[in-house]
């Protein structure tokens, strides 16, 4: 008890946490910033300078790529957000006991088994000599196979199954935690199944609804093997150029570069989010 | 001791890990790679993780240069008489970096087109990838053999360019047009040696280019598929032994390269992965099969007229690279 | 949009009362929650359902609001039958036991609600806002967020939330539970004086007797589902028409009998332990060699220190426990039985201590007794 | 909306076919990944040739099964090794950071609660990137200086683990303290009021208390080792897990040995879900 | 490993009180929380300390108790000072607010916690738990989860957990705060009882007086960090030493007046209203002119119908709150002041409505006068 010992518990707690952050998240990042600013200019000569972050600019694959990634994973995170709402809400308000646990584990299944064997899952049920392309063969809806995977659509699809657990889950806690009275009230006083959706249900989901967007924003945009998979020829990933700056190029520099803008663009995203949601990610995060 | 095996799929067969681990009492681990991942994994172990790699003999040199992650094979070590002598020096003369030999002959094969002559008989050549007649049934890889095979396609010679950069360049933007526009052909750009089989068997893809082995493995079980060689040249590649600079076993290593040169295991090699090593009298063993699909796709004119990589020069595949992510990104 | 404007006009003419509800009736599977209960609640009047846990109350309540459908029975509010009807189509606001506030809204916004739910334009909606806010005594706090005021003062809100759609019927479940001692004192003082001034039907339901007692005009006390007696605080106190409504409003010894003689309306009871008593009461029709149970309140009893008469008995003080105004006795008669009386608010029998013998007398007027049920 | 506000019977109708629809689509793809492990085929496709273990037990060519397949036991074995290390050490730096967060204050700790949850958002590669990149240089550095070679520096199982460890850690500090949070400290004063010593009324009563919430955690953290993917992928070096030897493989091609060994991955995520869930909600 | 034996033997010869506090004063960094407190508890008496919510009641136990050590004072606990014994060490135990019963244990490991920290033997152990279950009248519940009994027996079980180690000293910071209301009423007498069974030194901490007065044998009324004063409850709620403890303890009237004559020990004082009254009561040395409180109960009010004499006045019955035995009503006199009544038990002026004319009548003696205070 007295304040000697609780400093040293106190030091001794620190120090993990310390060690942790600064050796494997602050120095590698400091790390890739300095290796990013360093420009190749001869086989094993090195000079600093913004040059990598330049190729960037100016190589529309790059910043395309770039802007591509963006907007799907955006585009995913909207998707998840639209059809797990529902299911939240479901899971939430309309179960009870039992029914409530079963269905809510049966989210979380997914997310036991590994990202890859659930896309091999979607690449044997879309792929032209798929189950899905047979099925609807079979059943006279087309007359020939049908491709679905290769593309956009199928990455969506991917993308969506990938994340939506990370949606469902956090919009589960917070709409549990909405009393069941607020919406009685909600309708006592005369108002419409619209209205309560929008002026009391969706307002207290705000902190499950942003952190659920930033998982599942930031599970996209970093996400390499499922627009690798399911993707077809134009299908391109900012991941899967980073990895290509690494693995085939052996361009690191390059990559690094990547890597750090990559990181900008999702913290830049998450900041705005939160922004325009209000939201603190102590708040939102911290309780997922 | 525990040999660590940096290598292709298909060069290290179960039953020969069996065989060299009952004999020597070392233990392998393989793990399947191809020539960038190996390169780059080397590049980002400094040359460390692994006691044996086998990337291929044209990029063994560039990467030396750059990068430092081999070290000089030991001949002392090695017995010569197991290798095909011609195929010995010609890949010491091009893994020499600064007087010191880097690489040994492995298994030596061609890329060229797997073919469904049922559906697509006419595809001959590598242009003739982007024909109507097979649009959306097409793969290719999109690497650099691509483009080189393209090139010889179109009547250019990317290998003799090969110190002239602006040359390179301008040859390097004439297959971009090429594979741009022949890009709505492609259903997808395959990856792995059995990825392209499953696609050409489903018959999701009926004309591909692709490796020799795959076209005669498919052959097997669908007579209508084969390799071609392709008119403007198949593309030779040996696939080497080099010590990664700081691999530990590598007593293992050069027991293992001795133990696979043997003509038996070396025709056990060429049996599952389909291609020809450098062993002398390999070919002995190897089935009557694979050998009378490898005459049906190679004729003399088809042996003499394959182009053999040169060894790559350093900061080309910068040049390369780019063209790809072009092509990549072209809608 | 104004799906219910006070019905007025057409219906004054005929007075109904507020709220009606006959027969209702609610089964959960085979549980029965609320069974045949009938009644009337008048215009403007306050209205308490007072019971113990579990009775049925709020089932009762949220079938009034819409949330729960009758199996069985008519509900009807001024006139019209409220079955089918879905909750926000009901002219009856409530009062939630956690008061329900919207914690993402400012209490401005809260009071607001259903006025903006009928669509009335915002200037009109802030103007009576503020005007209701002021009635409930929290003028321009419309502004703060809902934890930025007290527990009284959420509850003004939550009542202000309600009366500004001036419903007909205002229902209120155990609205003051979650306070504390000294603040539900106050709040029950101030419920009664905003309902006065307000002028609206309250039906208020409570297992707290003391704020049943305080603030109804008429009180329905229930047990097991069913209504056991509806009158005003003071019959349901002093004329408790069952033996349940005896015991669990106010403060009572409970005393085992049998009735050994009947004269009149006179009985005479022996306890257990062999005393005797008279009582003279509405006696349910007891009769000779029946077992009764006798409810005596603690301050019904008098202390002497000698006498005789009807109903004296000698006893021993077993404790005292002082508690200000309300301290009391309990004191052991001969045959044992055990007897809490109120120590007189005078002063007197203030030095009684453990041990010393007393007297104590009672009214036969002021017991109540009835035949002994099962339990 | 809730149970006790009337709908119509065509919008709740509605509802429940689309969450039907939903748990279908969420079934689809294990379903078909578990079924076409016994397709006596080699391609996880149709048509249907029939039942068969062989993806399972077999031993011939090309019908090797998942338990003679050399790479894929390896590799199973590396994927254990590394995450009973990530999460061993997730769980412990995770007890402690959610006692220093819930039970100290200091100046910055607002700072350091935001840059421990920063691994959330940080994406999974550019953890692996930077950390492939830092502990090079580190290494090139302290080569160059002494001529001693640094192992562990470069790509490797011990670079995996710490890999994954780097942000698995925070989901197990959010796990430990949010049951921390609900520990009411007056527990622990009854128990030194009881004669406890400091340590010993942590262990007694304390460490009982966030049990469910360690295990819990242990087992997302072992779930989550066993199938992280972006991370691992630029830290591995020869012993490869799993999650990168199945992807090597779906790589060169698939055969239903992938099947077979997702379906084995998949019942024992299962069981281990299951007993953590149970777990849990037994010790509540 | 047995540090605090009871203390006897050497010391018995020795009439110590158990827990000595002098002048202790705990300092939050500016915040004074507890602020020169002394005051002896003899050994085996019930001492409670009353006080308003933020007095510093926990504050005070929690130094007891030694989870807070103080700023200055001392503190002896059976003659041996406590100032720098950690918690663990010290021969008091404690009953939490919500009881801090080990959830991850059963009620017997919950119960032997203390023994084993003390290295007894196990078989002893489990002797001990059972002996001390059953005097607080649990035998046999060891084996159950602490989920799986009421909130009465839990208060139990946390009893019987400090008194199997045998303490000098149990401290008890609000136990019943927890329970409902009847419960609460009941475990108040049983807790008495328990204390008197152990015959063990209780400070209990409360902020509900009619817990303090009900089992105490002296009472602390604390304000603000310190002790108003020190008393049985009788003192405490008849003798009232301040204006503080007649206003906190129990319920009354406070009228601000001035004080217009002093004759002897009878103040004549004129309230802001400008009616007269007349107190014999210790003034606290009130001279004419001076601003003073006078405090008046609720029941030391007769009502009459007419009447004149010292201290009568007539007035208009405000409201009438039925409650019961506890049924009051409120006054206005003719100079505006509302005054607080309790309607006599025996039935008398049941009949009282609004707006009727009564008069009222107090005892000059059974008021209390305090000069006015700043607040
Ligand atoms: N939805 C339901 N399904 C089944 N039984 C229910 C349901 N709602 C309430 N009950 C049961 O009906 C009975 C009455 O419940 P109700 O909530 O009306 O009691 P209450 O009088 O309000 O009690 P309290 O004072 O504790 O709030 C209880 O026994 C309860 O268990
Ligand atoms: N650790 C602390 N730091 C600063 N101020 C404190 C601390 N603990 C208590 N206080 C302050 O000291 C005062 C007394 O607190 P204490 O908890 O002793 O009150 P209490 O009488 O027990 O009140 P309650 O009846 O609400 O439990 C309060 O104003 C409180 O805010
Ligand atoms: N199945 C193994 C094929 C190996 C091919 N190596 C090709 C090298 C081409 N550059
Ligand atoms: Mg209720
Ligand atoms: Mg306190």
């Amino acid at each position: 008890m007295t304040s000697d010992t609780s400093r040293l518990g106190f030091y001794l707690l620190l120090a993990p946490i310390l060690l942790w952050l600064v050796v494997l998240i602050i120095l590698p990042h400091i790390g890739l910033f300095v290796v990013s600013i360093s420009e190749k200019i001869g086989p094993r000569e090195y000079e600093t300078g913004f040059g990598n972050y330049a190729a960037f600019f100016t190589e529309p694959l790059y910043w395309r790529t770039f802007a591509r990634t963006a907007i799907m994973s955006i585009v995913a995170t909207a998707l998840t957000l639209i059809l797990g709402f529902p299911i939240a809400y479901y899971i939430a308000k309309l179960t009870r006991g039992r029914t409530k646990t079963t269905l809510f584990l049966m989210c979380m299944i997914p997310f036991w088994v590994s990202e890859l064997v659930r896309t091999f899952g979607w690449m044997i049920l879309l792929r032209e000599t798929g189950v899905i392309s047979n099925a609807l063969q079979y059943l006279g809806v087309v007359d020939g196979p049908v491709e679905m995977l290769y593309n956009d659509a199928a990455i969506m699809v991917g993308l969506v199954y990938t994340s939506i657990l990370f949606m469902v889950v956090p919009l589960v806690t917070t709409l549990d935690s909405l009393d069941d009275s607020l919406i009685e009230a909600g309708y006592d006083l005369g108002g419409s199944s619209t209205s309560i959706m929008r002026e009391i249900v969706i307002p207290h989901a705000m902190p499950g609804i942003v952190s659920g967007c930033i998982v599942v924003f930031m599970l996209s945009l970093g996400n390499y093997l499922t627009p690798i998979l399911l993707g077809g020829k134009d299908s391109l990933w900012f991941t899967g150029m980073i990895y290509t700056q690494f693995i085939t190029r052996f361009n690191w520099e390059l990559g690094s570069a990547f890597g750090f803008l990559l990181l900008a663009l999702s913290s830049l995203v998450v900041f705005v989010g939160l922004k325009l949601s209000r939201q603190s990610l102590t708040e939102t995060m911290g309780r997922t | 001791e525990t040999l660590r095996l940096l290598t292709w799929g298909g060069y290290a067969p179960d039953e020969v890990i069996a065989m060299f681990e009952a004999e020597t009492g070392h233990t392998v681990e393989v793990t399947t790679s191809n020539n960038e991942e190996m390169i780059a994994k080397l590049r980002a172990t400094n040359g460390g993780g692994f006691d044996l790699a086998q990337p291929s003999q044209d990029r063994i040199a560039s990467a030396q240069e750059e990068f430092g992650i081999y070290k000089p094979i030991d001949m002392s070590k090695v017995n010569a008489e197991l290798f095909i002598p011609s195929m010995l020096s010609a890949t010491a003369g091009n893994t020499t970096y600064e007087g010191e030999v880097y690489g040994l002959p492995h298994v030596w094969g061609t890329s060229g087109l797997v073919v469904n002559t049922a559906v697509a008989g006419n595809v001959t050549d590598y242009t003739d990838l982007c024909d109507a007649s097979v649009a959306g049934q097409v793969s290719y890889r999109l690497k650099r053999p691509t483009l080189i095979g393209f090139a010889y396609s179109m009547g250019l010679d990317p290998f003799a360019a090969y110190d002239d950069t602006d040359a390179y360049q301008s040859i390097l933007d004439e297959v971009e047009a090429t594979l741009t526009e022949c890009k709505p052909n492609v259903k997808t750009y395959w990856d792995g040696g059995d990825e392209i089989q499953n696609l050409l068997r489903s018959g999701e893809v009926v004309a591909s280019m692709a490796w020799d082995t795959g076209g005669w493995q498919l052959n097997a079980d669908n007579p209508d598929i084969t390799f071609v060689a392709p008119e403007a040249g198949a593309l030779g590649w040996i696939d080497t032994f080099v010590l990664p600079a700081r691999g530990r076993a590598d007593d293992a290593a050069y027991d293992w390269i001795n133990f696979v040169m043997q003509p038996e295991i070396a025709a056990m090699i060429t049996n599952t992965a389909g291609n020809f090593t450098a062993a002398v009298d390999g070919d002995a063993g190897v089935s009557a099969d694979l050998k009378a699909r490898y005459q049906g796709s190679f004729d003399q004119a088809a042996i003499d007229n394959i182009k053999w990589y040169p060894p790559v020069p350093a900061g080309l595949e910068a040049l390369e690279g780019a063209t790809l992510d072009r092509i990549n990104a072209a809608n | 949009m104004v799906p219910f404007l006070p019905c007025e006009g057409a219906y004054l003419s005929v007075p109904h009362p507020d709220l009606v509800c006959s027969d209702l009736t609610k089964d959960f599977d085979a549980f029965r929650a609320v069974d045949h209960v009938s009644f009337e609640v008048p215009q403007g009047s306050f209205f308490s359902i007072l019971g113990p846990s579990g009775c049925g109350k709020t089932t009762l309540l949220r079938m009034i609001a819409g949330f729960q459908s009758p199996t069985s029975g008519d509900l009807r509010i001024k006139g019209k039958s409220m079955i089918g009807v879905p909750p926000n189509k009901r002219p009856v606001s409530m009062v939630f036991q956690h008061l329900a506030l919207f914690p993402t809204m400012n209490i401005g916004d809260n009071v607001g609600f259903g006025l903006r739910q009928r669509g009335v334009a915002k200037s009109e909606i802030k103007k009576r806002v503020e005007e209701v806010l002021e009635r409930v005594g929290l003028p321009g706090v419309s502004q703060r967020r809902i934890d930025q005021i007290s527990g009284g003062q959420k509850q003004r809100v939550a009542i202000a939330r309600c009366m500004v759609l001036e419903p007909d019927v205002l229902l209120l479940d155990e609205p003051l539970g979650a306070l504390d001692l000294k603040l539900r004192e106050h709040m029950k003082v101030e419920l009664k004086s905003l309902q006065a001034a307000f002028n609206t039907t309250f039906v208020y339901i409570t297992h707290d007797q003391s704020e049943a007692l305080v603030m109804s005009d008429n009180i329905a006390v229930m047990n097991r589902g069913q209504f056991e007696q509806i009158g005003t605080p003071h019959d349901v106190y002093h004329a408790p028409s069952t033996a349940f409504v005896a015991g669990f409003v106010g403060d009572a010894n409970k005393i085992d009998a049998k009735v050994i003689a009947v004269n009149g309306a006179v009985l005479t009871l022996a306890s257990e332990g062999g005393s005797e008593m008279k009582i003279d009461a509405p006696s349910g029709g007891l009769s000779v060699g029946q077992r009764a149970q006798v409810f005596l309140r603690p301050e019904a009893i008098e202390l002497a220190t000698g006498g005789d008469g009807v109903n004296v008995s000698g006893g021993v003080v077993e404790s005292v426990l002082f508690n200000g105004a309300n301290s009391s006795v309990t004191i052991k008669d001969q045959s044992g039985n055990l007897l809490k009386v109120a120590l007189p608010q005078t002063g007197n029998f203030a030095n009684l201590r453990q041990g010393d013998s007393v007297f104590t007398r009672w009214d036969p007027k002021q017991a109540r007794c009835y035949p002994a049920s099962g339990n | 909306m809730i149970p006790t506000v009337p709908q119509p019977a065509f919008t709740k109708w509605c509802y429940r076919a689309y969450v039907t629809a939903f748990f279908i689509y969420l079934a689809l793809p294990l379903t078909v990944v578990c079924v076409f492990a016994f397709n006596n085929s080699v391609f996880p496709s149709l048509p249907w040739e029939g039942f068969t273990l062989a993806w399972f037990f077999g031993t011939e060519a090309p019908f090797i099964g998942v338990f003679h397949e050399r790479a894929i036991i390896r590799s199973i074995g590396t994927s254990a090794f590394v995450a009973m290390w990530v999460s061993g050490l997730a769980v412990a730096v995770g007890t402690c950071n959610a006692f220093l967060f819930v039970r100290h204050d200091f100046r910055g700790k607002g700072l350091l609660y935001v840059l421990m949850l920063l691994p959330l958002i940080i994406p999974g590669v550019i953890l692996g990137i930077s950390i492939l990149v830092f502990s090079s240089s580190v290494a090139n550095t302290l080569e160059d200086a002494t001529g001693m070679w640094f192992d562990g520096l470069r790509p490797g199982l011990i670079l995996v683990i710490l890999g994954q460890f780097s942000f698995i850690t925070t989901f197990a500090t959010l796990v430990i303290s949010a049951r921390l949070q609900k520990f009411d400290p007056s527990l622990e004063e009854a128990a030194l009021n009881l004669g406890a010593s400091k340590w010993g009324a942590i262990r007694q009563i304390t460490l009982p208390f966030l049990l469910p919430a360690i295990v819990a955690s242990a087992v997302v953290s072992v779930l989550m080792s066993f199938e992280n993917f972006n991370t691992t992928l630029m830290l591995v070096g020869s012993d490869s897990p799993l999650t990168i030897t199945m992807f090597d493989k779906l790589k060169q091609g698939s055969t239903p040995v992938l099947n077979a060994v997702s379906l084995l991955l998949i019942m024992v995520s299962a069981v281990l879900g299951m007993m953590s869930l149970l777990f849990q909600s037994r010790k509540r």
